[in-house]
C-alpha cells in the first residue's frame, strides 16, 4: 500500500498525471454499482489527484458511447446508455408494481419536498395511508427530512439520491415540469380562504420555501 | 334543501346525468371527493382554469343525489362535500350580503379550482415521472461490481514517556508496600515535649534542635527522620507557651533554640 | 420494442453500423452479472451483427484504460486494470494506544535486551502473551536475538533499528537509566520515604548499568 494513499499526509511524490487520474476515476466508478462521490474517489485516489477535473475529461470520452458517465446528487456513476435498454433483458428488475397512491405521493414528495404527511393529504384530498409511506420508504426512494418547526413538529419527506439515480436525474431541480409548475403556483401551499392565516401558518410557509430552494438551489 | 337539489338536477341534461350514474357504478374506484370532482370536471371539456365551479358543485350535488336514489352508501367524506358544496353553491348563487363576515363564494371557488388544478398537475408530473428513462429498465448498473475492500490498519502508538514509565513501573513495584504506622520508629511529639521540658533549663545559650534528639535514633534514618519532626514539633509548641527562643538563620540552615529568660527579654 | 431483436427472423433492417455495434456490446459487457459469450451477445443484438468484430474494436478502445475487456474462458468481461487494484481498497488508519503489557514488554526488552521471554516474565511479575509478543514483532519493534546458551536454548528478543527510529534513540544505550527517571519524576508513584533503603537502590542501578553496558556490548 503506498503511503501517499492516506490524503492528509504530506507526499513527498507528485500526484500522478491527468491520463492517469482519469483512468483511476475509470476504474473507480467502473467497479461501483452505487454512485460515488468526489470525496471518496479523492480519497481513495493518491494523493494530490484531482477526481472533479478527471471526471470532467472521463465524462466527455464516454459521451455516445454504450456506457455514460452520469451525474447523481453529489456522486457519479456509470450507466449503460437509455437508448440500449433493449439489449438487457436479461438484466431486467421487476420494479415492485406501484399503486396510483405511491406514485402520487412519490410525485407530491419530489415536486414538494420537504413536506409533511398533512400537506400530500391536503394536495391529495385523501388521507396517505402508512402502507404507502412505508413503501416509499423501504425502496429508499423516499426519507425523513427535517421536522418542521410548527406546533406539533411533524416530521418532513425529501426524496433520496437513489430516488434520483432510479429515475435518472441529476438533482431533484432537473424534475420534469419543475419551473413551469412552480411559476404557475402549483408548488405553493395556499391555505384555504377563510382560515385565518396564522402566524405559525406562515412561518411554516416561509420555512418550507427556504427548505425547498436550499434543497434545489446549489 | 333536498326539494331543491332534486329540483336542480332535473336541469342537468341527459348525458350528464348518464355520466353521473356511470361514476356512482364506479364510485368504489375515486380517492375521495376530490378525485371525484377531478373526473367530474373532465366533463365539462374545458381548461381546468376555466372550470365553472358552480356548475361542478351541481354535477357533484347530482351525482350524490343519485346514489342517494340509488341507495347506494357513500362515505361520510363524499357527504361532507356535499354539504360544503351546497354552501358554495348558495353563496355563488346569492348577491353578497356585506354584512356576512367569512370568504365570498368567488374566493371559495377559486380556492377550490386551484386544489383541483394542483392535483391534476401533481398527477401529470407523477406521468412524467414515471415514464422517464428508468434504472433497471431503460439504462442499467455494473453487472459484476468489485468489492471496495476496507483495510483498517491499526497504527499503534506510544511515546518514549510510555515507555519509560512502563519500566519504572516495573522496576519500583517491589519498592511500595501497603502504609503501616511503624510504632517502634515512630517519636511522637508528646514524647518529644516531655523530653524536651526536662532538658530547656540547661538551654541558656543558642542550641541546635537536634542536640535533642532522643539517644538511639539518630543513625537509623527513619527513626531520626520521625524524631527530628517531633523535636521541631515540640520546640514550636515551647516558643508558644512563652519557654524558649527558635532561630534559623538561612534556608536550610540548623534551626536552634534557647531558653527565654524574663531577663533577656 | 424493435422488431429486429429477434435473431431467427429475416430483417428487412440493415445491421446497425459497427460503431454501434460496439456500443451495444459495451452495454452488455458492462450491465452483465456473468461474463458473455460471443454467442449470447449475437443472440441479444440486433440481427446482422457481428459481436465477435464489434469486441475487436472495442477491446482496442479500451486498451490502456483504467478497464479492460479480457476473456473469461470462453466468454468475455470487462474488468478494472489490475494496476489500479489498489483503488479497490478503502484504507482506515485507526490509531490506538499500545496496551499497558505491551509498553512493559517492550521496556523490558529495550532495556535488558537481549532478553530471553522467562527473563521478562520474572521482570514483570506475570506471564507473557503470546499476543503481546507478537505484536511487537509485527509492529517490527522487537525481533529475535541470538539463542541464549543456556539449558534450552531459549530465543532472546531485541529491539530494533524501527524500535530506534520511532523513539528518536540513537541506540538502545541512549534510554535513561531508573535514577534519571525518578530525578525527571518519572516513577509515577513514589515510595513512601523511608521505606527505600538508600544503597540498596543504588547497588540496584549500578547493577543495572552493569548488566546494561555488557549486554550493548558485542
Amino acid at each position: 500500500m503506498p503511503e501517499d494513499i492516506e490524503p492528509k499526509e504530506e507526499s513527498l511524490f507528485e500526484a500522478p498525471p491527468l491520463a492517469e487520474q482519469e483512468r483511476m476515476c475509470e476504474a473507480i466508478l467502473f467497479a461501483s454499482t452505487e454512485p460515488v462521490t468526489i470525496k471518496e474517489m479523492n480519497a481513495r485516489m493518491p494523493h494530490g489527484c484531482d477526481a472533479a477535473e478527471a471526471l470532467v475529461h472521463l465524462r466527455k470520452r464516454y459521451e455516445g458511447r454504450g456506457v455514460r458517465v452520469v451525474r447523481v446528487g453529489d456522486a457519479w456513476a456509470m450507466r449503460t446508455a437509455p437508448d440500449l435498454g433493449f439489449l438487457m433483458q436479461k438484466e431486467m428488475v421487476e420494479t415492485r408494481k406501484l399503486s396510483r397512491a405511491a406514485i402520487e405521493t412519490l410525485a407530491i414528495i419530489a415536486y414538494h419536498q420537504p413536506v409533511t404527511r398533512a400537506e400530500i393529504e391536503e394536495i391529495r384530498g385523501v388521507s396517505v395511508s402508512r402502507g404507502t409511506v412505508d413503501q416509499l420508504l423501504e425502496m429508499e426512494w423516499i426519507r425523513f427530512g427535517r421536522r418542521r418547526m410548527t406546533p406539533g413538529r411533524p416530521v418532513t419527506f425529501v426524496v433520496t439520491s437513489e430516488f434520483l439515480d432510479h429515475f435518472g436525474l441529476e438533482s431533484a431541480r432537473d424534475l420534469p415540469g419543475l419551473k413551469e409548475l412552480r411559476s404557475a403556483g402549483l408548488l405553493e401551499n395556499r391555505p384555504p380562504p377563510g382560515t385565518m392565516p396564522l402566524s405559525s401558518k406562515e412561518d411554516e410557509d416561509e420555512e418550507k420555501m427556504a427548505g425547498q430552494s436550499e434543497m434545489f438551489e446549489e | 334543501m333536498a326539494d331543491e337539489d332534486f329540483e336542480e338536477t332535473r336541469e342537468i341534461s341527459v348525458a350528464e346525468r348518464l355520466a353521473a350514474e356511470a361514476l356512482i357504478v364506479d364510485v368504489d374506484g375515486f380517492e375521495g371527493p376530490l378525485d371525484l370532482l377531478l373526473t367530474l370536471s373532465r366533463t365539462q371539456k374545458v381548461d381546468l382554469r376555466k372550470i365553472s365551479i358552480l356548475e361542478l358543485a351541481k354535477q357533484y350535488l347530482a351525482f350524490v343525489e343519485k346514489a342517494k336514489r340509488l341507495r347506494i352508501e357513500l362515505a361520510a367524506d363524499y357527504l361532507v362535500m356535499a354539504a360544503w358544496l351546497a354552501f358554495l353553491k348558495s353563496r355563488l348563487l346569492l348577491p353578497p350580503d356585506p354584512t356576512e363576515e367569512g370568504p365570498s363564494g368567488e374566493e371559495l371557488a377559486a380556492h377550490l379550482a386551484f386544489q383541483l388544478e394542483r392535483l391534476q398537475a401533481m398527477r401529470d408530473a407523477a406521468a412524467k415521472l414515471m415514464a422517464r428513462d428508468r434504472q433497471g429498465r431503460d439504462f442499467f448498473v455494473r453487472g459484476i461490481p468489485e468489492d471496495v475492500t476496507r483495510v483498517r490498519k491499526v497504527h499503534y502508538s506510544a511515546t518514549l514517556l510510555d515507555l519509560m514509565q512502563g519500566y519504572a513501573r516495573i522496576r519500583t513495584r517491589d519498592e511500595f508496600r501497603p502504609f503501616v504506622m511503624d510504632r517502634d520508629s515512630v517519636f511522637t511529639m508528646e514524647e518529644a515535649l516531655d523530653r524536651m521540658r526536662g532538658l530547656i533549663g540547661f538551654a541558656g545559650t543558642w542550641t541546635d534542635i537536634l542536640n535533642y534528639l532522643p539517644v538511639g535514633w539518630e543513625s537509623d534514618p527513619k527513626k531520626r527522620r520521625s524524631a527530628t519532626a517531633a523535636t521541631f514539633a515540640a520546640s514550636l509548641q515551647l516558643v508558644k507557651e512563652g519557654h524558649v527562643e527558635i532561630r534559623q538563620d538561612d534556608v536550610f540552615t540548623p534551626i536552634e533554640l534557647r531558653r527565654k529568660d524574663e531577663g533577656y527579654a
